[in-house]
């Protein structure tokens, strides 16, 4: 992070150490409180002892990223703190488990990379508070609370509502850590939140978001098969969604998650599913189904690192290509790619329109980064909650009824079962518009026509891009999904550094929206694609549609794009 | 009255089946149409979801909503429909290879939950759709396109799986002339049930299986034992498992259980037990 | 077909009425006289009633394709007639079953289209004969192998071939057609096999050719599950692959099938899975273990009518996409396309080579048109078969073995279980040198370079082009699969008025032969993508990876493209 | 002799397993290099297939070769190796979720198929790689992470099933210290099996399944009755079907019949009884 008043904490450990949630916590705390945060996970597949890391960057201001260079360290000891030093900044602080006076507070030394050196008897002091060795997380929690100078009250609250059942442990071990970092002579990262925010945010994570922008749309069936990173829209919605009246259904695969989404969406209702890439690609034959038989779909993909198992626990961008071509034939899918945790929400929303109204499967491609990591935002505005309906056969069409007739837009009316007169058979064969089979060319030519005037169509109301950076700049982004927040970040610091460049991040992958590319990149000498993948995906299909002459920074790690590799992509497309 | 003017006719739809003359499947159809009647089922609140397959065919040739989806899938799509509208009647239909071979692990997760929804296995020993290859229920020593040195698998026993799942209505039925009112008594039964209704139909294909032929139907079928108590599901198992010489038809078993509806409902309860939830109340968790 | 002395015939009816049956052994019964034909067959999903049609052209010379207009059209009745009255060409002639003279040979009228139309009573005919009137399809082999000049042992020994039960049947049908014809006035088809080519010809379909060619690799095991248009590779193999040893299993579904295939690859043997459209997704996941593993295992997907069931027995050329990136992650495969039949065989061959020294999947796409058509070539020279084995570990990679060990070629020895001191475990995890599941960033990266680069190696020996027509042109042609025949046929019309054109054909998708078509598009004013599908997918991939400015000729009609087609495309292109 | 250096440590790889410590995980892995030595297989001529899970990775801790596949998919991928290799000793691992849950529809056509090959299903009623679900073995009324207001599914029952699948072998075993033994000897006579072993195998997930503890097992397991006689099916269908209170370990059944192997060999015999087919002959048939 470039601004002065950001802040940038690593919690670091191993699997099964509470890392994921001291982190999450200090999140919470500080975003109930009015700052602003991004957050970013990484622990390995195993249940237990793989590393675990988890960093978040807290600022006043709005922050896109999760930080580059750290300013505070919080390692569950010696072993797991040494991994991260090399990321502290010169006068960043780095405390872990070591021998040190339990009365005297933190102690540091200074090292010779001009580091703070901090060891705290975390397991000691635990025993002398009475409480249990393993909630070490909860005393980091405490120092690096105090730290920034949160107010106690947020921590304290944060932990309460996080541990109903075994508050009072964990509130003893955050209340050692806060007090052992009270009369340092360190607490030099004093945030405060701006003028206005004081408590005015919402803290969530993309999967959470997706959850809730589901139940904002109607859902009333939400059906998935645990995956990782994707488990947690359905573990969300398994609680939530039957009070408003919805059911969630766990299949016995993925194939019987999106069948059901399938049969409850050609029954009439507003049905989900979610997964992650091996999920996604056992969904594509009912993907496919969907698109021919024209069944309105919501299917999430929360893409992690691949092929095959891979990484599961690792964000990559690399199911672009698997969104918009994974089933045999020519299957058109609405595919919308979130750039942050508020996007998500938004977006869900909007799929269900564009579900029902086009009557086709919309994919909404996240990654884990942006499914796990929580942001703060403010409140969405609930009562523009704007929900389309199915277009329904009128009294006319049902004399007759043609479920799959002709019309100006593609989009046929749709009868809801139940309707007298609606009868008719939705199917994956070609068909005329009665919906019997029907294979001559000439039939399959116009339907092939008709489902894909309607991808046309969508896309009139899918011409959402979020623009920024200078517009006089020659050095062009484009960008999708995740990677938008270090692309801020990055033209931000190029900036500081004499250079400009702009960027455009559409919302809607297909279809794209060519026009407000084509006149985004006009001027542009260069034009740069950041993906966290090997081949390139999205400038691929940036050249295949536009012919754009494009520069691919595919960066195959199975980890978020960090500013600084952006910025040096400027740097040399800058160069005369 | 609404009741008056429905017919086994009622169900009748404008297209023609595509089926070879005397195919089977023109009699689970018709059978299907006089249990439509019997029950009173309403055209228009009725569903029937189907594989892929000859016997896929089926919702195109009745007056009800229909979706033919894919290979193997019918059962899961069925009960999403039906979650999703527990009022409306729901069939799903599919042939031996769509339910007991791509399709077959399906079924127990769809026994075991309960949904109530009726599924029809058209069973004629082969894939016929795709012109007479092996099926899961082709029996040993068979020859066909894919086992041109006769089958070697011993087939499986669909009443038996059923029964094994814990599916909550078990029954047999076989689409011979003979048999016809069996088999019609048979799908009301399965309608009426209040939960998963399996019904396993013997249905000859008369184009590519030369040996379980009408007529190898009629030599072997028999009547469950009058003796039978159809609540007895360790007997029902024993009936499955005896099957030799003789094919036993009827009604298998039947228990009464909680629906997987009824489970959603009850759930619905227990969250929000006060009425619907509120989306500002729920942003609140994140505040 | 331009060549005069091609003759274009066509067999129609319902199904069930034989109609393909006549088509095929009119077709062998004159390849194996020594003539050349190419054929196309096309009918409803429905196993009874549908619309059959079977076209063969047949010549003395090489034949590219089907054909357009008809010489001679032969319907089982004057219903199945009637709609294909059209295509018959001025002074062609028309036959089916209609009340004539028994006794008085084929007697025709000249209708004001200018076609002979000759009811033949054969149903009478066959009556008196004491045959069974379902055999009118062997009357109408008969009479158009008669009207053709075929000697009647070839037609004799193909039906007897064909039907070893129902001999004596059907040749009594065969002659009734054949005596009929016999004293005609209208004998004008005379066709006669080039000097030196009697007898000399393979008459085979491109799934028999693929079967043939799996055979000759050395294939141990087929797995598949009943799927049109691939069934009869494993229906084929079913009866001939026991008889080399090898073993042919039906999976209960598809995935299944390539799970056995790769079980089998794993353990050291030689395996094949085939399937169309709906079971290649599903193979999609086990696809990329393959890929991620690095298991060799050859996949065929015969490609029909999508999306979803979509038109099942219907040629379409729209699996590309899929078969280039349908699985989540980037999981690198080598795509093939035949061109004709003679291809399949020998890329199958090389298929299997392919899989084992570069350890991926290798997919062979085919689709429906080159899949059922039967061909007649030259006899493959089988002695020259040339097998690759797995690059296999030394006895010094075996202290200490590391199953996926960073190699220049990427290629990393692979243990044969059954070897001591190999032992190891593939996995779908991302993994290191020995397979142990390992998720850094560095490793990632190094082994998605790996496993690509295995990719790019495989390219070298993947520049096999077929190019054709005039090398001064200014048009050209850049296809693939099983428009090849058709764009040969259109640059020899074009040619004739006047306009000059070339093309190419490259038999490995993926890798792209990229230098070759760089080479190839030098100098070309235009460059025309002809394939059946809607969007244009090879079009799509040429301006990806090439950056081409192509014109796509997509054709989405469930048909084979015509040359027809390709010469309106050539001349529009050549307008100045 | 190649025997004499062979003990259960010949069978330890040098990866460290990665479960959470005191997962039942440890002890089926343990059972499994006793029944390797017991039966003496040669690591390099051992085979072990596994799907996706927490036991998914037990091939990595085993010194044979492995091959860790995708979710559900262990068992098709174990026939392919056995019918490519029949030499060679094959077994197949994989959770109550990879195995009941999305693999499932495998599972009946392996076991009918009578491959010689060796199936570990290593259940602790949910979902443990992913943190806790609900699986198709999860009680009904238990609460996990999607079933938060309790598990209204009937779970499935594995034994049951893989005996009416027509498995030829079929036991259960508890990962519990007293009845490490027995879990031994189930592996054990399951790989000396002749055909299709399906192994039923209760261990507990300390992390994620405060339920089904090693206490809640040991309170309720129970030997199979002395009378019970393995070779009669519906007897066994009965013991697995009587499961409540107590649960069964033991031997259910074990029959002997043709394997997969032994009827493609057979095959081979039929289709050239005068040994291998010519290439140069095949291509006669389209001259
Ligand atoms: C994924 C997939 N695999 C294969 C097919 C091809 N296919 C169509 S119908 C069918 C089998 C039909 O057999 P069955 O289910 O027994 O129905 P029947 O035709 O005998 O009534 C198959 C394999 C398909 N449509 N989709
Ligand atoms: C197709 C697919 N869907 C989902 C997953 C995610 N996943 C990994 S392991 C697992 C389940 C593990 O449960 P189980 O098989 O019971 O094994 P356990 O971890 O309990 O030993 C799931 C759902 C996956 N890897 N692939
Ligand atoms: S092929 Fe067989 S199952 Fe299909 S319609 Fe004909 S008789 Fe019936
Ligand atoms: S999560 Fe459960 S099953 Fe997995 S390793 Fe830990 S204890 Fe074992
Ligand atoms: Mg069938
Ligand atoms: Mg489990």
């Amino acid at each position: 992070m470039r601004r002065a008043k950001a802040v940038v904490v690593r919690v670091s450990g191993r699997a099964g150490d509470g890392i994921i949630t001291a982190g999450e916590l200090l999140a919470v705390a500080a975003g109930h409180w009015g700052l602003h945060s991004h957050t970013f996970e990484s622990y390995g597949a195993e249940v237990r002892g793989g590393d675990t890391v988890y960093q978040v960057c807290i600022s006043p201001a709005p922050v896109t990223d999760p930080g580059e260079r750290l300013d505070l360290l919080l390692a569950i000891d010696r072993e797991a703190a040494l991994p991260h030093l090399e990321a502290l900044k010169e006068g960043g602080m780095a405390i872990y488990e070591g021998a040190a006076a339990t009365d005297h507070p933190l102690a540091c030394e200074f090292d010779h990379e001009g580091h703070y050196i901090c060891p705290v008897p975390m397991a000691e002091l635990l025993r002398l508070a009475g409480a249990s060795a393993r909630a070490r997380n909860m005393v980091a929690l405490g120092l690096a609370g105090r730290l920034l100078g949160l107010p106690q009250k947020y921590l304290t609250e944060a932990v309460k509502e996080r541990f109903p059942d075994q508050m009072e442990a964990n509130l003893t071990a955050l209340k050692v850590g806060f007090t052992y970092a009270a009369d340092s002579a360190h607490l030099k990262f004093h945030l405060r939140p701006r003028q206005g925010e004081m408590g005015a945010h919402l803290v969530m994570s993309g999967n959470e978001a997706v959850a809730l922008g589901a139940i904002a749309a109607g859902l009333k069936l939400f059906a998935g098969y645990p995956i990782t990173p994707a488990t947690d829209i359905m573990e969300f919605l398994a609680r939530e969604l039957p009070k408003f009246g919805g059911a969630v259904l766990q299949g016995e695969d993925e194939m019987a998650a999106l069948g059901m989404v399938l049969g409850a969406s050609f029954a009439g209702e507003r049905a989900m599913a979610a997964t992650s890439g091996p999920g996604f690609t056992l969904m594509q034959e009912l993907i496919g189904l969907a698109s021919m038989a024209e069944i309105p779909a919501v299917i999430v993909d929360v893409q992690r690192g691949g092929p095959s198992t891979g990484l599961p626990t690792k964000p990559e961008q690399a199911d672009l290509n698997l969104a918009l071509y994974g089933s045999h034939g020519e299957a058109p899918r609405i595919v919308l790619a979130p750039t942050d945790v508020q996007s998500c929400f938004g977006l869900t929303l909007k799929a269900f329109n564009l579900a029902d109204r086009y009557q086709m499967p919309v994919i909404i491609l996240l990654d884990q980064f942006i499914a796990k990591r929580r942001e703060a935002f403010d409140r969405p505005r609930l009562l523009q909650v704007h929900k389309t309906r199915r277009l329904l056969p009128s009294p006319d069409d049902l004399g007759g009824y043609k479920r799959y007739r002709f019309t100006e837009s593609g989009v046929s009316p749709m009868a809801r079962p139940g309707t007298p007169g609606g009868t008719y058979v939705a199917t994956g064969l070609e068909h005329d518009e009665e919906g019997a089979p029907s294979y001559t060319s000439e039939m399959h030519r116009r339907m092939t026509e008709k489902r894909f005037h309607k991808l046309a169509m969508a896309g009139r109301e899918l011409r959402q891009v979020h623009v920024f950076g200078s517009s006089q700049a020659r050095v062009g982004l484009i960008g999708w999904g995740s990677t938008e927040g270090a692309v801020r970040e990055a033209i931000a610091q190029a900036r500081e550094q004499g250079l400009s460049a702009r960027a455009l991040y559409p919302l809607a992958l297909n279809p794209l929206p060519e026009a407000q590319i084509r006149r985004f990149v006009r001027g542009l000498g260069a034009i740069i694609v950041p993906e966290s993948n090997y081949t390139g995906q999205f400038a691929s299909l940036l050249k295949a549609r536009l012919g754009l002459p494009v520069t691919s920074l595919a960066i195959p790690e199975g980890r978020p794009i960090t500013p600084g590799e952006v910025v040096a992509a400027i740097k040399e497309a800058s160069q005369p | 009255m609404i009741t008056v003017s429905i017919s086994p006719l009622t169900y009748q739809s404008a297209r023609r089946p595509i089926w070879c003359a005397g195919c089977g499947d023109y009699n689970v159809l018709s059978a299907l149409y006089g249990a439509l009647s019997q029950v009173k089922a309403v055209p228009e609140e009725t569903i029937i979801v189907s594989g892929i397959g000859c016997s896929g065919r089926l919702p195109g040739f009745v007056n009800s909503y229909g979706f033919h989806t894919v290979h193997g899938r019918a059962l899961p799509i069925a009960v999403g429909a039906k979650v999703a509208r527990p009022e409306l009647t729901v069939l799903a239909v599919g042939g031996d290879g769509d339910g007991m071979g791509i399709g077959g692990g399906h079924l127990p997760h769809v026994a075991r939950r309960n949904p109530d929804l009726t599924y029809i296995l058209v069973d004629n020993s082969l894939y016929g759709q795709t012109k007479g290859q092996t099926s899961a229920t082709t029996p040993q020593g068979q020859v066909t396109s894919t086992a041109p040195y006769g089958n070697r698998d011993q087939p499986v026993n669909p009443v038996l799986l059923a029964l094994a799942y814990g599916a909550s209505f078990v029954a047999r039925g076989f689409a011979g002339a003979q048999h016809h009112e069996q088999l019609t008594e048979l799908m009301a039964q399965g309608i009426r049930h209040r939960g998963f209704g399996f019904i396993h139909v013997l249905s000859p294909c008369v184009t590519f299986n030369p040996i379980e032929t009408y007529r190898y139907y009629q030599e072997r079928v028999t009547n469950l034992p009058a003796t039978h108590n159809p609540s007895d599901r360790l007997a029902a198992l024993g009936q499955a498992l005896a099957q030799g010489e003789k094919i036993p038809l009827g009604l298998f078993y039947q228990a009464s259980r909680p629906t997987l509806e009824e489970g959603l409902e009850e759930i619905r309860q227990q969250a929000a037990p006060e009425g619907k939830g509120s989306l500002q109340e729920l942003l609140e968790q994140f505040a």
